[in-house]
């Protein structure tokens, strides 16, 4: 997110779209509550479901899911139209607005209200409310990007934000709630199949440069790898993984996937379950490594060739985790870990030694930077401080470099020192700002509360927008325009990001010959922090100073484009808003889109929209909640919310079974709950239980004494097929079904 | 054969309560309680039952402990007892099952009716084990009472059906405010026995039923939600005023009945303990029962 | 609302009860430091008998959303005894859903995994880690040759600390694979 | 300013209250509550209407004139200066009629003995314990933690996610609660 929770105080207006932070995230959701109650903000809330949220709600939009950038562009036609942008910001410091426009002017409110499903006067209501009063903010969450074009929707809602000059500014932005409590964390580190960490990619410079960092030898590196050609390419996803172990779609890779290594991921939140489970049930090994049964194990019919390790959890180990806000908080060890577990990284240096790369594994944390070059300082290391060590001099690219042990131990015991408004320090630990929200440029800076605000030098956590993708486009500058300056800087206007080439040049500052010497290619990887270091002095970002692009020439829609989810209800739409072509490849498979989605008018005979929701005692596969007796008690038991019209019609009463069918075939037993959030043409389910699988109780697959108190059908069984075309995200929140009596 | 039918009838009750408790009382650790607190309908009961209970409940209770057996000593003193010569002449009322049935009632009420006191005036006796004790044995010798109370309401029915005599009965009182022995116009059962029947049965069945709401709170009936409309809570509020007021008068009358059998008569009460009536009492306190057994050649 | 708050108590600060200041105090949210050593001052012996004496407390995150609240762990040899609110830090000022507040029952559950663990012929079987360790290496290393390393999917986890989830990315790396993956892609 | 101790109360504001749970589950496992007795209950009403649905967290209320006290038959009550309703489980006999008279269903009664009926009456404390020796094995065992003597606030308070319900004296909550009505005005 842009911001910090605290700052909600400052807008005028805040929309949640595709976020329920009432029920997933109560605590950021009290920071909007609160504005309402100090600031009079006014929430808008844009749901398929009446939510929690929404109850607290000025205004509640009830829109048909997979529809959010229809609406958004309704959104911008009638902002366009009263000329309620912000004309200066999209001139100075934005890029391609103007196909923006042209995409706006074909969604009148009333195409928008025939898509999305909204009326016509509460889109113009919301709009001009949101418009009228900036600065606005919008809250989105997994609403959002669970779609088919996620991708597109997490950059229509920028752009909005852009159009209205939002960005950079206090009460502004953009609040991107994350899930779990280190998943901004663990995504950072990259624990992802298309980068490292970082988000340097998978190019030769980036393996070159961790592996410097690291301590190991490149050449050793490549030759881990099945041939280089693999090093460069993207892995299999948790999204498609299975099609690895299974090959029915098309694969590409040096190997079928013969081995899972489960390690703190709630495999029943992700979709296809019934492939998964013939995946779990045909790969060769499976290796579980949790404090709580994950529920791999029990899916499974496996009978052998499995094995669980117990691992503390998070409080029987020391570290740092990334608040959503981008804080980084240290998290101090409260236990020792219990019984035989051991912590995470205790496994994997135990398996490390054991696939023989142990010393290259640790050499890391040995090392530090002398004279701009990574060398060994020491014959041993110390979790977790070393490795923070190791992370702060690597991870420049989000500007990690601040976050010293030291630093954010400080802010651990002084963490009352800190303004909960604005995060800004008092007393000792003024001057900086809590858990030195990233870009964290270097160990004096003070932290980014908030993203890309031009009032603030960057030494105090300023900045413009990225240059990230070149210096121009079909002709056009990407630099920010001349009178788009950040304060303190040196350099009036936009300028490049920083790199050995073009430094002295941009700082106008001559570098010695010793600096040379020892600087890197980039500000990115730049061991030296020579770069860094004089653009502080200069007062400038080191990312550059850059227009925000509306546009992606690299993506198959380079202006967002509404396209109907795989499995939409409306076939009349579908012809109309087609998805993407198939994908041959990504990740390792191919994906179908078209072909799947125009095979027939699936809403014959799945006419009901299929949409997930939270429940507030339960979090990802729910592992962990529902070991917790009071937690379980609050939802003992799967169920689902149906509107009383619907499920009457098919003679389900309140409290019966029924059975839900996706179009698939597959199908989930579970309750229905009469409830009016929902709409008769829809029905909503919790995704958080597992241990039942298509009607059949798998409780006699839990070792021993290691059953949760709450089981029960796990959604995603009949999540619909449907994948991002970009992040290959699943298309949890738009799909389609039908019920039955059980 | 038939009053073993009645037994059966009456465990087949009790095992039925016992299996209706099952599924909510023995099948889970916890009693659910009310839930849905606020969002059912409701009678709003509380305020009443709250005036009652803090104001008058246990004022009346030692009003009728205190009062009863007040008038009666008087009347033991100004009348005093009637005494009837424990002649030959006897006739078998009672059998054996009839005195079983009863008598497992009477000791259900000799523990019940104290204990009930006990609770009533629980802060007398400074609460904790002994009253929580009494509250036990109070539920706990519900359950005997519970077995004979269908038994002895069909045993004793036809006797106490009233009539045009009790009417008769009721105006001279019986009787009783006589010092003289004055022939009463009564069948077997005299019209305050009668009262006392209803009482006993009908009181005894509501005691039963809105004594089991209030011990075991999560006590379902289905039945009486739909018919009434009221709540779960507002049936417990009713069930514990209702249980009250109806204890009013049971107690009243149980103490009436332990005097008139162990005082007022002197010696009635053995008949009930051996089964056989004396010829004199019949004969002046039960006429047309006597005039009966006469014609049948009973005496 | 917490400063105002505090504001407004300590206007009625008067003779007005231990108690209620500590309260109002605490329970509208210290907003820093300084206001809220003002209002609420430690109780004295006398008045507290300290439930866990000898514990000490452990400052923590939640393990649970994105929101990082904090928790202070009372921990009395070895053992976590208590879970506080952390008033006064800055993200969550105290407050917890109810996920939040039962971290503890994560490290008291009953059903946590106490022991390595293999399935024998459908049956779970438990093992000592040296077993565990050596028998999936051997696995896993037999397979890597036979087919080489992309042959095994790394799950990891949102809940890893950032260290553990760097020197996951950095195992993967090093076992030779791009396999790998965690739930920021649901 | 006067003698007189400020009364404790409860309040929750509806505006706020988002039926996270926290404190019905925070109060449950701060004292160690058998499960499904509740010291703290969270409700929502007309849940899912829109513009209607309204959520809620109850418990005692530790009314003035608490109606559990006067029908109480062993007078198990009791009402501390600072007008936190306590009762005292060793005198209590479990009879339900504090249940019957409270307006909030406060009174929750576990499963205790061979019988399977209900034990001794437990409700919330405001975290202030029992009658017995404060912060003492037994005070823990029977009524739960004894925050207010360690001059901490009441859990379930403490903890509540978005600061819907408040405790103090009844002044201070209705302070804070008409500064929250102001703001919510500023801009309609």
């Amino acid at each position: 997110m842009t911001q910090q929770f605290g700052d909600a105080v400052n807008a005028k207006v805040i929309m949640m779209i595709g976020a329920n932070s009432a029920v997933a995230n109560p605590i950021g959701f009290k920071h909007f509550l609160q504005a309402k109650d100090r600031n009079g903000t006014k929430l808008i809330v844009v749901d398929p479901i009446y939510t929690r949220s929404a109850a607290k709600a000025d205004l509640y939009l009830r829109i048909r899911s997979g529809t959010d950038i229809a609406f958004v562009y309704g959104m911008l036609h009638i902002i366009f139209k009263n000329g309620w942008e912000d004309k200066e910001f999209i001139e100075t410091r934005s890029y391609a607005m103007d196909q923006i426009r042209a995409e706006a002017a074909k969604w009148t409110p009333e195409l928008t209200s025939d898509v999305t499903g909204i009326p016509v006067d509460q889109i113009i209501q919301a709009t001009t409310l949101f418009a009228k009063n900036t600065p606005s903010a919008i809250a989105w969450s997994l609403g959002i990007t669970q779609h088919s074009v996620g991708s597109s929707n997490t950059r229509i809602l920028p752009i909005l934000q852009i159009a209205l000059g939002n960005m950079g500014k206090k009460g502004g932005g953009l609040y991107i709630i994350r899930g779990h409590d280190n998943v901004q964390g663990a995504t950072d580190m990259g624990n992802l199949a298309d980068t490292l960490s970082g988000y340097y990619g998978l190019d030769d410079n980036a393996w070159k440069y961790f592996a410097t960092s690291w301590g190991v030898d490149y050449e050793w590196l490549k030759g881990r790898f099945f041939e280089k050609k693999w090093m460069n390419e993207k892995g299999y996803s948790l999204a498609k993984w299975y099609q690895g172990v299974l090959q029915e779609e098309k694969t590409y890779s040096s190997a079928p996937i013969r081995a899972v290594w489960i390690q703190g991921t709630g495999i029943t939140s992700m979709s296809q379950q019934a492939k998964i489970k013939e995946a779990l049930d045909k790969v060769d090994l499976v290796v579980i490594a949790e404090p709580f049964v994950n529920e791999a194990a029990v899916l499974t019919s496996r009978k052998d060739n499995i094995y669980i390790l117990p691992v503390g959890t998070q409080f029987e180990s020391e570290g740092t985790v990334t608040a959503t806000n981008r804080s980084a908080q240290w998290r101090s060890k409260v236990v020792e870990p219990l019984y035989e577990s051991k912590s995470d990284e205790e496994v994997m240096f135990a398996f490390a030694k054991k696939f023989g790369f142990y010393d290259q594994f640790v050499q890391g944390m040995k090392m530090d930077v002398k004279d701009g070059k990574v060398v060994q300082v020491k014959n041993d290391f110390k979790w977790p401080d070393d490795a923070v060590r190791e992370i702060a001099r690597t991870i420049k690219s989000i500007g990690l470099s601040g976050w010293t042990p030291e630093r954010l131990r400080s802010h651990q015991e002084n963490w009352h020192m800190f303004d909960p408004v604005t995060l800004e320090g008092k007393g000792p630990m003024k001057g900086q700002y809590y858990g030195l929200p990233w870009p964290c440029w270097d160990d004096k800076h003070p932290g980014s509360p908030i993203l890309y605000r031009r009032d603030v030098p960057v030494a105090e956590g300023g900045m413009g927008f990225r240059n990230r993708f070149g210096l121009e486009h079909n002709g056009v500058s990407q630099l920010a325009d001349k009178s788009v300056t950040v304060a303190g800087s040196k350099i009036e206007g936009g300028y490049p990001q920083l790199t050995k080439e073009n430094i002295e040049k941009v700082l106008g500052i001559t570098l010695t010959e010793a600096e040379k010497a020892q600087m890197g290619g980039s500000w990115a990887m730049d061991f030296s922090g020579l770069i860094q270091q004089k653009a502080r002095e200069a007062g400038v970002c080191v990312y550059g100073n850059a227009k925000a692009r509306t546009i992606v020439w690299e993506f198959p829609d380079p202006v967002p484009l509404h396209r109907e989810p795989i499995h939409s209800p409306r076939w009349d739409l579908v012809q109309k808003f087609p998805t993407y072509d198939d994908q041959p490849k990504n990740f390792r498979v191919e994906t179908k889109f078209k072909s799947e989605q125009q095979k027939q008018d699936w809403s014959k005979e799945f006419p009901i929209m299929l949409v997930s929701m939270r429940v507030v005692n339960l979090s990802g596969a729910g592992m962990l909640e529902r070991t917790s007796k009071y937690l379980s008690a609050i939802t003992p038991e799967m169920f689902a919310n149906i509107h009383p019209d619907l499920a009457l019609k098919h003679g389900i009463r309140d409290r019966d079974m029924m059975w839900i069918h996706a179009p698939h075939g597959t199908k989930i037993k579970v309750k229905a709950y009469h409830n009016h959030s929902v709409t008769a043409d829809r029905i909503c389910l919790p995704y958080n239980f597992a241990g039942v699988f298509q009607g059949a109780d798998l409780s006699a697959n839990y070792p021993e004494g290691t059953k949760p108190y709450a089981i029960g059908e796990s959604s995603n069984t009949i999540t619909n097929y449907g994948f991002d075309v970009i992040t290959q995200i699943s298309e949890f929140n738009a799909g389609l079904c039908r019920v039955e009596k059980a | 054969m038939r009053k073993y039918i009645y037994l059966i009838i009456g465990a087949l009750c009790l095992a039925s309560a016992v299996y209706a408790n099952e599924s909510q009382i023995w099948g889970e650790m916890r009693i659910q309680n009310i839930l849905g607190y606020g969002q059912e309908e409701s009678w709003k009961l509380g305020p009443l039952f709250t005036m009652l209970q803090s104001q008058y409940f246990a004022w009346i209770f030692l009003g009728v402990l205190l009062g009863v057996p007040a008038v009666f000593f008087m009347h033991y003193k100004i009348v005093g007892p009637k005494v009837f010569p424990h002649s030959e002449k006897k006739y078998y009322a009672f059998n054996l099952y009839n005195r079983i049935i009863h008598q497992v009632a009477a000791v259900s009420f000799l523990v019940i009716v104290p204990t009930g006191f006990i609770i009533v005036f629980g802060d007398f006796f400074g609460g904790g084990t002994l009253v929580r004790m009494a509250k036990n044995l109070h539920g706990i010798f519900t359950i005997p009472f519970t077995i004979v109370v269908i038994p002895m309401a069909l045993m004793w029915l036809k006797e106490a059906l009233f009539n045009l005599d009790d009417v008769k009965w009721f105006l001279i009182l019986g009787g009783y405010l006589s010092k003289e022995k004055q022939i009463i116009h009564a069948s077997q059962f005299n019209a305050g026995q009668k009262m006392w029947y209803w009482v006993a049965i009908l009181g005894g069945i509501t005691m039963i039923f809105s004594g089991a709401f209030m011990f075991f709170l999560d006590f379902k009936m289905e039945m009486l939600h739909n018919l009434t409309g009221m709540s779960q809570i507002d049936l417990l509020r009713a069930a514990a005023i209702l249980h009250n007021v109806m204890g009013f008068a049971v107690v009243a009358l149980f103490i009436t009945h332990v005097y008139m059998s162990m005082f007022a008569i002197k010696g009635a009460v053995h008949s009930i303990i051996t089964g056989y009536v004396e010829e004199e009492e019949v004969k002046f306190l039960h006429n047309k029962w006597y005039k009966k057994l006469k014609d049948q050649g009973k005496f | 609302m917490s400063k105002e708050m505090l504001k407004d108590a300590s206007l009625h600060m008067g003779r007005r009860s231990f108690l209620k200041m500590a309260a109002i105090g605490a329970s509208f949210g210290a907003g820093s430091a300084f206001a809220s050593s003002d209002s609420i001052r430690p109780a004295t012996e006398e008045e507290v008998k300290n439930p866990f004496p000898g514990s000490k407390r452990v400052k923590t995150i939640c393990s649970i959303c994105s929101a990082g609240c904090g928790i202070i762990a009372e921990v009395q040899n070895g053992v976590w005894v208590r879970q506080d609110v952390a008033q006064d830090h800055p993200i969550s000022e105290g407050s917890h859903c109810c996920k939040g507040i039962d971290q503890i029952d994560l490290v008291k559950s009953t059903q946590r995994i106490k022991y390595p663990l293999k399935k024998v012929d459908g049956k779970w079987q438990r093992i000592s880690w040296d077993q565990a360790v050596n028998e999936i290496s051997e696995k896993m290393l037999k397979m890597r040759a036979e087919n080489g390393p992309d042959i095994v999917e790394f799950l990891g986890s949102a809940k890893f600390s950032l260290q553990q989830a760097f020197y996951f990315r950095k195992f993967a790396a090093m076992w030779g694979t791009n396999n790998i993956d965690h739930v920021a892609r649901i | 300013m006067s003698n007189e101790m400020a009364r404790m109360k409860f309040y929750c504001d509806d505006h706020r209250c988002i039926e996270c749970f926290a404190c019905s589950v925070a109060c449950a496992e701060a004292h160690e509550l058998p499960t499904g007795i509740s010291r703290r209950k969270v409700i929502t009403l007309h849940d899912g209407v829109e513009g209607k649905e309204v959520s809620t967290s109850i418990a005692c209320m530790h009314c003035t004139d608490a109606p559990c006290e006067q029908v109480c038959p062993v007078d198990c009550f009791y009402i501390r200066e600072d007008g936190i309703v306590l009762h005292d489980k060793d005198k209590c006999i479990g009879c339900g009629y504090c249940l019957y008279a409270c307006p909030f269903g406060a009174p929750q009664f576990p499963r205790d003995g061979a019988f399977g009926h209900k034990g001794a009456m437990d409700k919330c404390t405001m975290c202030a314990g029992g009658p017995l020796e404060t912060n003492s094995e037994k005070e823990r065992h029977l009524y739960g933690q004894n925050r207010i003597a360690e001059g901490k606030v009441p859990m379930c308070a403490a903890v509540c996610s978005t600061n819907a319900l408040l405790v103090g004296d009844a002044e201070s909550v209705s302070n804070i609660y008409r500064k929250r009505v102001a703001g919510r005005g500023q801009r309609s």
